[in-house]
This record gives C-alpha cells, structure tokens and sequence, in this order.
C-alpha cells in the first residue's frame, strides 16, 4: 500500500522558524489539513496568538488576525459575531491560553463560542526563553522555577481540559499528544472533529495537545517526545472530556 | 425632517453609532457609561446586530479587533479604568490599522477615584495611553447634540483613515439630557467595502491583519506609515470652534463640557468690559495648534481651564510657543468651576499681565 | 512504487524521521546544510514502503512521499 | 425668560422623572432645554436631585449652582435648597412631609401639601405633579398642558389611565398655589 | 571596596533591586526584559525572598499593589504590551500612594510590533499611560552602571514620596553587558518602617490603601495632595546630565541609550569645527526644563534625538517655549541612527537655522 | 433559652450603603461574625472588590486595601506573600471575580494561595445597574440582557465552585445560601471553615454565597429571597464541592 | 428575659424580619425615619422569646438583643 | 587602542559566549569594555552575532556599525562582516566551514582552519578559541593569558577538565595566525 505525503495546500511554501524537533509543526500541519480535507479554507478566518507559532499567520493561507498574548478568543468571537458563517479557529499555546488569557477562553466557552480551539500545551513559555507556565509539571526546571516547580509556591500545574469541561458551553473537549505517530493521528482526528462541532453550530470545540519544546527543557528531540510520554501524560491524560452527545445544561 | 428627541448624552452616543451603520458593540459596564450598554443591549438586535457583553475591558477591545477586521463597524465605550485596560488594545488595533470607535465617558481618578464627571483622560487619550508611536484622533463633544454629530462622524473617520477613534466625554455629558436632531440612518450594506479584512479568503490572495513587524526595517516602515497617516489627518482633519475672539485679550481654552461653562464666563467677563474669548478644540487630537498659535498673536494672556490638574495646556503651551503667557486654572473629582470662579482667574490673569 | 523526498534545505537534522522509520532507513548526512543542520538522509531508497511515519513525524515537513508513475 | 430649575428628595420620589417631564414639556414648548441629573456613588438609597434649564435663548452653561426655583421634595432637601437659591428664587416645599419655615427673607416660599393632596386624590405617587403644578402656576415657565401631553406621550399605553390623576394633581398644585396668593 | 561585576543591564538591575532592599518580585515573562524575571527566580530564595510569576501583568501590578501596601519593596517588569496592561494598576498605585519600582525595558511598538530596542513609550511613562491626573518619577538610564545606580535610588524616591517609580530602559541596554560597581547591601529590616501599611491592625486604629474618594471634594482633595507632591519632586529630584554645553550653538537633546550615541556625534561635529552640545535627561519626568530653557538661550537650534516618532521633543519644545527652533530626528523598530546620521541631522539644521 | 445578638466588634459602627434588604448586609455580619469569634481581627489583612461591598474596607474593622476591579485575589497574592503569618481574605461579587476577575481567581486557586475568598452571587452587577454578570441565569432579564439572557446568544451562566474544585490547589470550595436563617447560619459555619483553612496553612479556600439583589432584580427584599431558592438554587446547588480531606495531587 | 431593640435611624424598611419572626411580632411603622424609610417596630416585646431570627435576618444589623439584668 | 569587534555564525556555535570573554577579558585588564548581542524575534535556529568593544578611554557611543576587527564563524556571516567592516579592518573567519575569498582590498583578511583544528585537539567546541587565539595574535588588544582566566573563573568547577584544551585552541589559532604571518 503506498501512500502519499506532502504538504498540505492551506499551508503557504514558507518555512517555519520552530526550533528542530519541535512538534509545534506537527501540530500546524494537522491543523492545515484539517482545512483541506473538510474544504473549510475559503471560509476560514484564523486567529494567531502569541507564543512560537506567532507568525503562522504567515502560513495557514487562509485569512488570518493577529491577536494579543492571551487574548486570541476575544478576537475570534469578534470575528464569529460578525461573521457567523465563516470558520473561525485559534492557534493558542499554553501560556497564551493558560496564564495571561485565562479569563478570555473561560468566558469564550462559556458563552458557547463556535469557534475551534487548538491549544498547544507545552508546558512551557517557548517564544520567551523557556520560563515556568501554569501547565509546567512538578520539579520541571525553567527559567523562572530554577529549582523545580514547588507546589508549596507555585502550586499545582492548571488541568485545562478537565477545567473547562466542566462548563456546559465546551462542548468538545479533548487532550491528545504527537509524540509518535498513532498519537499524531489521533490529534488529526480530534481536529477535524473539533472543526465539524464548529460547522454544525454545536459549540465551543478545544484539543489541547500535548507538544515537546526540546530547547527549552534542555532535551534532544527524540528524548523530549519521551519526556512528553512519560511526565506529562500522566498528569495530563488524554481523551475525550466533552464530546457533543453529552451536551447538557 | 430630522427627527427629534429628548436623550441623555451616553444614549444619543449610542443612537448616533447605530444610525452610522454601527451594529455590534463589545463592552464592560462602568459608571458613568452604562447607558451606552444598555442602549445597545436593547436596540442592537432589532437590527440584527450583536450587543455582547464581554468579561472584562480587556477582552472587549479586542473583540472589537476582531470585530473591525472581519470588517464591521464596531463601538466599544468604557470610562477611567476600563479604558486604561483597553491600552494595550488600542496600541494593537493602531499598529494593525483597525477602524474603531471608542468612547470614554470620563470619571475621577486616579486609581478607583469616583464616578463624578472629569476630564483627566486628556493625556491618556492624545498621547496615547498604550505602548508605542500611535495616535487615536480624539473628539470632544460639547453639547448632546454635538455627542450625536461627532459620533456619528466619528465611524466615517476611522474608516476612512483606518485608526481608531475616541470620543471624549465626561459623566455630566453622559447623564444631561438635552434635544437633538438624529442623523439619516446608514445600512451596513450601504457602506464601501472593505478589501482588506479578513472574511474568507475565497478565491483571493488571503488577508492579514496584523501589528506584528519583526524585522525593524518593518516595523520602522510601519510607523512611518502611520506617521504620515497621522499627518494628513492634522492637515484635514482638525476642527475648532472660536467664540469673540477677534479682538479678545484673554482667551480661555477649554473643550467638552468645561467649554459650556467657559462660553458664560466668556459673556460675564464682555459684561464688565474685559474682553474676553473662547478657543474649543472639538478634534483633541489632532489640537488646532495653527488656530491657537494666530490667536495667541494678539493676545494678552490665556487661560486653559479643564476637569484637571491640567493636561490640555501642554499642548496650548506648545501651541502657543511663548508667544503669550498661559495659565492654567482646573478642579478635579465632580467639582466644576462656575462661570464667576472662571471670571475670577480671568481677573487674576489680567492682573499678573498687566503688573 | 513511492518516490520519498527529504528537501535538505528544509530539514532541520531533529533526527525524528530516523527514530520512527520502523526500517531505520535513515541516517543524517556529514555535511551541513546552509542553515547549519545536518540534513536528514534516505540511505536505502529501495527498501522504503512508503508506510509515511516518517513523515507523519516530521515536524518541519521536509519529507515528501509521491507515487511514482507507474 | 429663563428658570433653572433644581429638584431634590429622597432616592425613590420620582425626582429624576419629574425633572424629564419637565425638560422635555420645555422641548414641546420649543424651548431650549438642559436636564442635569447628580448622579452619586454608585449606591442605593440616599438623596436624589436634578436641574432643568428651561430658557427662550441658547443655554451655554448647563451647570445650576443657584437656581432661581426650586422643589423641595423632603425635610433634607429643603433645607438645602434654601441655601442653594438665587436672591428672589422660588423655593416649592412639599410641606406634608416637613414643617420647614423658611428663614432667609430673599426668596419667595411656598409650602404645598403635596403628600396629603395626592393621597386625596386616591394616589401618593403623584404628589410630584402637585408640586409641579404650583411650580408652572408661580414661575409661568411652562403651559400646564405640556406636562400632561408629554405625560401622555411618555406613559405607556397600560398606564394611560393614570392621566386623569395626574392631570387632576397638576390642577391641585396650580389651585393650591391660587390660594396660597389669595 | 565596591563589587565589581560584568553584567547585562537586565540582570544589573536585578541585582541592583535586591541590593536596595527588594525581597519581592512579581512578574509575567516579555522579551527583551526576561532575564530580570530569570535573575530574580534565582536569586531571591536565597534572600528569604519570594519570586512569584503572576498569569498576567495585570495580575503582577496587582500583586505589587498588596505587596507594597503591605510594607514591602518591591519590584515588577515588564515592555510594551506588558505596561499598557499595567497601567490600569499604576494609576492605582499612584492614587493610593503606594511606592512601588516598575521597570520598562522598551521594545518596539504600537501593538505586537517587535522585541528590537525602542523608545517610543516615552509618553506613556512620562503622562501617565493610565487614567487621571498622576506621575511617575521616570528615571532613564543610559550604562548599566547606571542601570544600577538608579534602580537603587528608584527604591528610595518610591518609598521616600510613596509614588510609584519607572526605569525606562530599552532592549539594547537590558542587553548590553558592561562592567559595574556594585552598591551596598541593604537589609530590609534596616529600612524605615511604614506606619501607614496594612500588616494586621493589632492594637493601633486599622490602616487603609485606597484610591477611592467617593466625594467630589475628596478626590479634588487628593488630587490636590498628589499635585503637592508632585511640584515637590519637581523642585527636589530632577536630574540631568550636560556636555560641552558653556559654548554649544546647536544642542542636541537625548536620553537613555540615544545619549550615548548623541555624545560620540557631539564629539565628531566639534571635530568639524561646529559647536554642539547634549543635554541629557537622566529624570524623564520631572523634566529638566530649566536646564534646558537655560541652554537654549544661547542656542542656535536644538536637535531632540530619539528611539521614536517624536515624544521627548514635545518636552523639550515646553521647555524651550520659542527661544530656539527644535527639530526631531528618529528612527525607529530597533534601528539605530550612528553618530554620524545625528551629524548630517545638526547640520541640516545649521543650514536651516542660518537660511 | 434567651440568646443575645449584637452587631460583632469586626464592624465599626458605620451604616452599610446597601439597598433594603440587600443581603450583602449580612454576609459581610458574618465574615465579621467569622474573624470575631476566631480571634483574627488583629492579625488580618482584608482586601475590598470593586462592587456594592466595594466600600466595605469603611466597615471592617482590620487593616484592609482596596483592590481595582477583579484583582483582589493578586492584590491578595501580594500581601499573604509578604506576610506569610497574616490572615488575608477577599469580598467579591461574581461580577469582580466570575467575569473581569476569572484569571485572578482561577490562578489563585491554581497556586493554592492561602487566603480566604468570600465570593457573592447575586447573578447580577449590582453597583453599576444591573447588567448581566457570567452567573445571570438562562431567561433573566438583566440591563443588558433586556430580552431575558439566551443560551445561545450570552451561552450558560458559570458555576464557578464548579469549575474551580477542579483545581487541586483549591482546598475548600464551598457554596450557600441566605435566603432563610438556617442557611445563614450554614454559611457563618461555611465561613469560619474558610477562614480555619487558612489558618491551617492548607490553601485556597472559598465560600460561594447566594445573595438577592431586590433592586436590580426589580423584587421585594422577601420576593428576591424567595427568588434565591427557587431560581438560584436549582441551578447553584449548594454544598462543599472540596475539603481538606479530599486534597489529592 | 431579653431585650430587644430596633433602632430606628438603621432600619432600612426592609420587612425581613417581619417575616422571618415565627411570632409575626413586628410590622413597619407609620412614619418615615430621616432616610425616608418606615422602620422596624416590635409590636408585642413581651411575646418575643429573644429567639434572634429576626436580627439574623436583618441585612443591617438594626436589631440588638441583650439579656437584661436580672 | 580600541577595537570595535563583531562577532556572528549560526545559533549555536557559542558565538554570545565567545563574545562575552572578550569582554570579560577586557574588564580583567582594566580596559573600558563594552558587550552587546544582537537578539532577534524571539525565534530559534539562525543566525547569532554580537558585538564587542575594548577601549583605553570611556565607551560613549556602543553602536558597532563598522566594525574594526570581526570574526566570521560561518560562511553567511563572512560575506556579511566583510561587508560591515572598516576601512583597514581585520577578517577572520573559519575556513574549516567556508570556502570564502576576500573581495575587498581595502581589509585585511585572515583564513583559519579553526573547525578542523579544533577537531584535532579533540573538541569540536573550541573552535572558538582557535579563532580568538587568531583576533588576539593579530589585533594585540589582549593578553592570551586573560582569555584564559576568564574561563577559569565563569567555568564551573565540573568543566575544569575542559581548561587546556581550550587553552591549547588559544595557542593552536596563535600560532595559525604565525604561520600565514610568516
Ligand atoms: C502582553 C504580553 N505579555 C507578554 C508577552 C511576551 N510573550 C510572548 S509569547 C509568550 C509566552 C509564550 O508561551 P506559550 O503561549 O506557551 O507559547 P509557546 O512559545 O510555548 O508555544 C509571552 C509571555 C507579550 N507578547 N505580550
Ligand atoms: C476596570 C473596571 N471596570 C468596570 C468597573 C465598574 N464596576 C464597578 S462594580 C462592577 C460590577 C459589580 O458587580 P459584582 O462584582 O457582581 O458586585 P455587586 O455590586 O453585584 O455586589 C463594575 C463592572 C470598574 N470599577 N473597574
Ligand atoms: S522554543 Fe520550544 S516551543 Fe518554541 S520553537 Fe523552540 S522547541 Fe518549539
Ligand atoms: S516512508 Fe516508512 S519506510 Fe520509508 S523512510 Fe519513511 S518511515 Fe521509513
Ligand atoms: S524529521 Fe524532518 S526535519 Fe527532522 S531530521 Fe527528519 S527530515 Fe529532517
Ligand atoms: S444594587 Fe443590589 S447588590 Fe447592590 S446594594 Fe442594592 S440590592 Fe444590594
Ligand atoms: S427575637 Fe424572635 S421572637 Fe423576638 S422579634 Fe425577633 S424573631 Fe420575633
Ligand atoms: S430587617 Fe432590619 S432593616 Fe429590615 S425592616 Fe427589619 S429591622 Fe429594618
Ligand atoms: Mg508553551
Ligand atoms: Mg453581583
């Protein structure tokens, strides 16, 4: 059985600036065919946070706004309240997602927006050199938690999925990881899927992906997928928290 | 005929933004706003339009971003606090050339302060109170009726020049009631296109909306770019209203709501022989510098009077280039100097002139 | 049959599509590319079955798998 | 021809509805109109008041620091509003619900009972009208006419049998100051 | 002996806080100031002090808020986007009075723009980004040296006026390494107590940190008090720095890390045969207006050179009020102007000036 | 059995600014009723929202500081940092900490901060006229949702207690109601718990109180307790979503 | 015995406790008090059994309860 | 005596570390030194170069615009430096990685194999100091000998054992520069 790989038609012949070995552009591709495969990039506004993936909006060719750190929900319920026919997504790392806009993708579920969230939990600041996020595991050393995260100072790290699932407005929660390439699967179809509850007008739809920042966590790429496999799966579970069928008030 | 109604400043500001063609509004209630919300709340869907209430200031603007690039005419409005949470917004939606109106119905600060008229957001709103070299062309009604007009202008501008745009106005002008005559009613659909928002790329090259400039040639481009935007805007853009002025020797500068009161300290001070004028900058940005700097010419002194510990005379100051001297007189926090208190540092200001 | 590409230029020598061919077919070249990597090398063309976890893998898409005509 | 006019009482008494009324009665007149209401703390409770400026030319300032007439809805804002009032200002004091007396000699001041006269008329809700018709009746600001056709044109539909007693308020305020003069 | 080290500007700033007592830091990552946040996570446990990473800069300043009104020295920083979300929080602080040390590490702007060296958030700092009439002391530097040497007065002024205090900063200098001599170690037990701070009442009348003033008369009362102050600093703390200014005909005007560049241009146009000057503002605000009215009654013309579209130059134009043509030359988005460039500037306004 | 009754020495003795009948009156009694009888007055630090309570730092008698709005949790942050040994608790309506104040809370809670948070729902934004909070219920109608909030327009009110005991740093998570004496007297006990958790150094605690707002629900002081437990209730139910016991990793 | 006072310049006529009485042993007078309110009055004070619903009730602490001397 | 001295390559290649012992080793002879990187957006891979001055006199203006000596670790930044550099300046760049001719006339310009010998030695790493050894040997501006002190006081005690190789690379591009020299 031979197959065919290339690069997706959503995204533009440009070259990402991810550092080698970071699943950031697994994750993009996903996304890009995604688009392609449910025909969705004529109508597809993106929206671009700020993190590493910052300057995708050179890449997805579909139309793209550039939002403020954390606050790319905001923009892409601008978008959608205007633009209620069109295909909204956002492209969220975790400290975009999970520190600065917190408030803005709480209340973006809980108003039920119909946009799809693709939200890269690496567990880590990537774009600013590697500082301590709300999703940094514990005893991870960063930047900014030089002696390992500590729960008795930082806390625990913030379960995203397992929080905004318990908001009736999310409904298509779910938590995959690319770190080989059943998992990598996985995540295309929990895409797809979160972009299908988009185009039925169900809701809110949110895959948080589980990705490797090999520069920042001072691990070779191989040995950060590990890392991703063996610390931070079992504190961040994959599956499906919400899935539409279970939408109640 | 025009039609006619008895409103409170903050409602005909709302009024005057739907009639622009303005159907979605993205806000956070503060005193002394919130009727401006409630206005929306209410009438917005019966044009099928979009009120929605975000979860903070700082979300609003930038479903505002979001808003104005997927094209639409969009109104945001807050007061003190929530506007200074709105900076960073603002500083974006310059950088990446969104039309937008943004109204602040001022409030006494610092910090909390009170809900009490003011007019100490001067700085906040001609500097620019986010990062970064941007302007937002600034507009300050004076009357409920002018609150429509310049509203009502004020969506024309942003779209025109591609920036945001701020209505200045002050809880007192948001709460008086006063009749107007509304404005024709523009349809969205009536209104030019919008080549470059992001909609659906379709058939086309794809759109961006964007502030992002990493390499610094770029970014240096870009506030080139702006600046000369900015430019062209002083050049065309500015209005100013004068009032006995010809032959004053004391001028009073004073804008929105303190201009009222200065109009009367103006006729009180004709009454006992001074002769007295009035210079009201309507734009705040850009400031009719030319306009102060002629009259500053045969004047003997000027007197800025604000809701402030006093903001605007800086740029009278600069206006006026030590050509006369200029003082400031201000009160802050829901006080307001009476025609006489104004009359009063008239006199005094005559008095430290003439010796 | 496939036809598997690895665009030097854009491969930024991870090493991920060697870890995950499952016939370790391939390798990182010697020389630098102009970006300063390695780029990563099919050593044994012949033998690839054209299964893609290689390129399912690859974060930077620098590997493409065409049928061949014929 | 210009009356500023300031209204005060209790948060609750309608004073903010009855300084509309007025504004907008003055709108009908084709007057020019300036309504200001002092809003507080974002609190409950507490006093309320507001001006209206009801002139034949261009309003410049619409701030009322003296006002050449006045309504004194409660005790509180009597007191106040004496001190507040122009040399000869008109100070209206609903004296059902205090036995204020006036003390400065430069006003003029007119003790309506207001509260009992509403009452009288089988609704206390509309003591503002007896005391807004003792103010057109004194200043001759406005046709009393106007309010009720403003009154008509704002109350909705379900509540237009109110306008009876309205009107029959305004009346008693306009006839209570009759005899008061007589 | 003094300590001497080689440290970046960031990290000398860092470990100048700590050295003036900061046992706290509150903050959310930026480029280019992270390596502030870096030194403190490190360093602070080992002072018994508490690195804390905030969700947001608006969550930080906050955090600053209760830890300064708790008693402490503290420290926050951040650049562009990040300040503009602070200042709903500065214009807190300066409303409650609470000292506080705000590092601003500027990068280019409006909105996402770039992480290159900037100054274009001159304005903010200096009037107030947030909303109502308040101050900060700014204090520019422009070596690492005095990165160190100012960050450790910023405590002192914070405190000793109870005001917020600004270093405005730009990437190139928190990046820059430079050898320093290090101040003395300031144990926070050996500072002054605050009476005035909230640390549980115990047997005293209870203590409040606010900045709401419900009535008029109030918040006009505070803001009279602030003004006091403010005039206070003024008078007290403005600080400048001159070179070859006794015969200079052309004065070029510069802070921060432009004025070292100005000051290699001063010295090639005296090469040249012309007589320049530099007046640098080491206090952005309060601004060194005497010094500059002074210098420019002698001048023939002053150039203002900035990392910006043109913002300290509204200062100097104010200050100089007409006494002699100023002109702007700026460049933005991480680019730099040599000295050269700010030669061919003075000379072009040698010829304009001389017709 | 005759029982005495006197206003608790916590509260100065300043009238409230609340509307009759607005049962902030008496949550704000037995937040003092709470540092009274636990002896904490002295040692406290309060922090005032921004709200009706908003000049509550007039009547507590214990040092306080006035927070900008939704930031009393950070503001909060700052004091117990510096003053480990302190009690610090926070007064927020759900406007101030269910909207504008989420990321303030949620990281709050996140980092387990040892402070005591009463938080009021009233379903509404009391002080600046009634608009509609992210805890309005379906149907309410509100200034700004003047036609009754739509599940499909403003999506489904948050249930805060909900979401944050899904957030292993908060450690007693707790909602009640005033609606009737019994319930007072369950939240007084709610309350002290709160305030026992911190002194136990074990975390973030939070009482979730019901509370009317007769005046912006346009109901009698009577009607709106009423409307407390038959509209509130229903969809806040009440009781401990979290204690000490339960707290895992 | 206990006393009970309703002070008169706190209550804010709210009727809370008129409700919450299992006695019904208060009502709101007739007057208004200076904030325009119609207080609080304890109709029957020697019905009352000091049992403290009404003061639990009571939004603004108008109601204090004292055991008497003796 | 002052150089104005830019370094660049590939991220990676340890051209900021490299930088800052220039610095570091300027500050230890009492020179007036001056470090400055060039950091980008906030991305990875790339390019990296930084600059440094050493001066007898105060450093005004930090600027390195044209640089008085630059080291070129890869082939891209060789054909830029030589671009950026002054009038007399100094190349050097790493001819174990580029194949680079000089076009400039008016530049000095030095080829050091420094990759390959750094393999020599043993570590792959020290190519740096292999192209120091060369700036010092030719622009005079440091002892050798500082280089190496610095190292010894910022490498933590477990890289010790990394000393005399590095100290060997100073040496090995010393004597490289000899042998063109010769
Ligand atoms: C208001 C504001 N604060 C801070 C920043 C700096 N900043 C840029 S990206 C980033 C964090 C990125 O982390 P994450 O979202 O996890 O993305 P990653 O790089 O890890 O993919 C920060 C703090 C900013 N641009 N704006
Ligand atoms: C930044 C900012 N935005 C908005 C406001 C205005 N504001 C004051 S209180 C409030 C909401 C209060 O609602 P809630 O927290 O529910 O308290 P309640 O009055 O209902 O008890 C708002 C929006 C403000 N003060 N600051
Ligand atoms: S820093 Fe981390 S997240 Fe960012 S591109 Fe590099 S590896 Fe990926
Ligand atoms: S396609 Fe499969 S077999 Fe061929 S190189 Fe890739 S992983 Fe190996
Ligand atoms: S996975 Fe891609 S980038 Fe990585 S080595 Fe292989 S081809 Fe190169
Ligand atoms: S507005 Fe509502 S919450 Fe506020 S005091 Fe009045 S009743 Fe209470
Ligand atoms: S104490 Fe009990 S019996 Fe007495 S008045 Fe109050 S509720 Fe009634
Ligand atoms: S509950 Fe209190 S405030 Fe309300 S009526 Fe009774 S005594 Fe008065
Ligand atoms: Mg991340
Ligand atoms: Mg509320």
């Amino acid at each position: 059985m031979v197959r065919e790989f290339s690069r997706p038609k959503s995204l533009l012949p440009e070259n990402y600036l991810y550092c080698p070995g970071c699943t950031h552009g697994i994750i993009q591709r996903l996304v890009a065919e995604a688009l392609d495969e449910l025909n969705l990039t004529p109508k597809t506004v993106g929206v671009a946070a700020v993190g590493c993936s910052v300057t995708n909006f050179h890449l997805f060719d579909v139309d793209m706004q550039q939002a403020p750190h954390g606050r790319a929900p905001a923009v892409a319920t601008g978008v959608k309240r205007v633009l209620p026919d069109s295909t909204v997504f956002i492209y969220q790392g975790d400290g975009d997602l999970a520190a600065i806009g917190t408030a803005e993708i709480v209340h973006a579920a809980a108003r039920g927006e119909k946009i799809t969230v693709i939200f890269v939990n690496n567990a880590i600041f990537g774009m600013t050199g590697g500082q301590m996020a709300p999703t940094t595991i514990l005893g991870q050393k960063t930047t900014t938690s030089p002696y390992g995260r500590n729960k008795d100072v930082e806390g625990y790290p913030l379960r995203v999925s397992e929080m905004l699932a318990t908001i009736p407005g999310a409904v298509y929660v779910s938590r995959t990881s690319v770190h080989n390439p059943k998992h990598v699967n996985r995540t295309k179809k929990a895409i797809k899927k979160a972009f299908q509850v988009q185009e039925n007008g169900e809701g809110f739809a949110i895959v948080e992906v589980l990705s490797s920042c090999p520069t920042n966590w001072g691990l070779s790429p191989l040995d950060a997928l590990k890392w991703v496999e063996e610390k931070m799966i079992p504190y961040y579970p994959l599956g499906e928290f919400r899935t539409p069928s279970e939408v109640t008030n | 005929m025009p039609e006619k109604a008895f409103m409170k400043g903050n409602e005909a500001l709302a009024e005057a933004a739907i009639r622009a063609g303005c159907r979605y509004f993205f806000g956070y209630p503060i005193t002394p706003q919130s009727e401006i919300p409630h206005y929306m709340a209410k009438h917005l869907p019966r044009y099928g339009g979009v009120y929605l209430q975000s979860e903070s200031e700082v979300a609003a603007i930038n479903m505002v971003h979001g808003a104005s690039g997927a094209g639409a005419r969009v109104l945001t409005s807050s007061s003190g606090p929530g506007i200074s949470l709105k900076s960073e917004g603002i500083s974006f939606l310059a950088g990446a050339e969104l039309p937008a109106v943004i109204a602040n119905i001022m409030r006494g600060g610092p910090g909390l302060g009170n809900t009490q008229p003011s007019q100490a957001d001067y700085h906040q709103a001609t500097r620019g109170g986010g990062h970064g070299d941007y302007k937002t062309i600034v507009l300050a009604p004076y009357s409920v009726q002018e609150v429509v007009d310049l509203t009502y202008k004020a969506f024309h501008l942003a779209d025109n020049y591609r920036t945001p745009v701020i209505i200045l106005g002050d809880g007192f002008l948001g709460q008086m009631m006063e009749p107007v005559e509304l404005p024709q009613m523009i349809e969205p659909e009536d209104l030019p296109s919008k080549p470059w928002a992001t909609v659906g790329k379709g058939r086309r090259t794809r759109n961006i909306v964007t502030s992002l400039c990493l390499p610094p040639e770029e970014n240096d481009a870009l506030n080139r770019k702006l600046q000369k935007k900015y430019n062209l805007i002083s050049e065309k853009e500015t209005l100013v209203e004068t009032y006995l002025l010809e032959d004053a020797d004391y001028i009073i500068a004073a804008f929105g709501i303190t201009a009222r009161i200065a109009l009367a300290a103006v006729d009180l001070a004709r009454k006992e022989g001074i002769k007295a004028g009035l210079v009201r900058p309507i734009t705040l940005w850009p400031f009719p510098e030319k306009e102060l700097a002629k009259s500053a010419e045969n004047a003997k002194g000027i007197l800025t009077v604000e809701l402030n510990m006093g903001q605007m005379v800086d740029d009278v100051r600069l206006a006026v280039s030590g050509k006369a001297p200029v003082k400031f007189y201000g009160v802050t926090g829901g006080l307001f100097p009476t025609p006489k208190d104004i009359l009063t540092e008239i006199k005094k200001l005559e008095v430290a002139v003439n010796g | 049959m496939a036809c598997l590409e690895i665009h030097e230029e854009i491969c930024k020598g991870c090493g991920l599509c060697i870890n995950f061919c499952p016939r370790s077919l391939i390798t990182l070249a010697e020389h630098l590319n102009s970006k300063g990597f390695h780029p990563a090398v099919l050593k044994e063309p012949e033998k690839c079955n054209a299964c893609t976890l290689c390129a399912i893998m690859c974060p930077d898409m620098a590997i493409e798998i065409r049928k061949e005509a014929g | 021809m210009k009356q500023e006019i300031t209204l005060a009482g209790f948060g609750g008494q309608g004073i903010l509805f009855t300084g509309q009324l007025l504004g907008r009665a003055g709108m009908l007149e084709e007057k020019n109109v300036c309504y200001v209401p002092s809003y507080g703390p974002e609190m409950r409770g507490g006093m309320s008041s507001c001006s209206v400026i009801i002139s034949g030319s261009n309003i410049t300032c619409p701030l009322v620091t003296e006002p050449s007439s006045a309504i004194a809805f409660n005790h509180a804002s009597a007191e106040q509003l004496e001190q507040a009032l122009k040399p000869g200002g008109i100070l209206i004091i609903n004296s059902s619900l205090t036995d204020k007396e006036p003390q400065r000699k430069d006003i003029k001041f007119y003790k309506i009972t207001a509260s009992d006269r509403a009452v009288k008329l089988g609704n206390d809700r509309v003591a503002n009208m007896v005391l807004l018709g003792a103010l057109v009746k004194i200043t001759g600001i406005l046709k009393p006419d106007s309010l009720i056709k403003v009154l008509e044109s704002i109350l909705p539909e379900r509540k237009h049998h109110l306008l009876p007693v309205n009107k029959m308020a305004l009346e008693e305020g306009i006839s209570a100051v009759e005899a008061l003069e007589i």
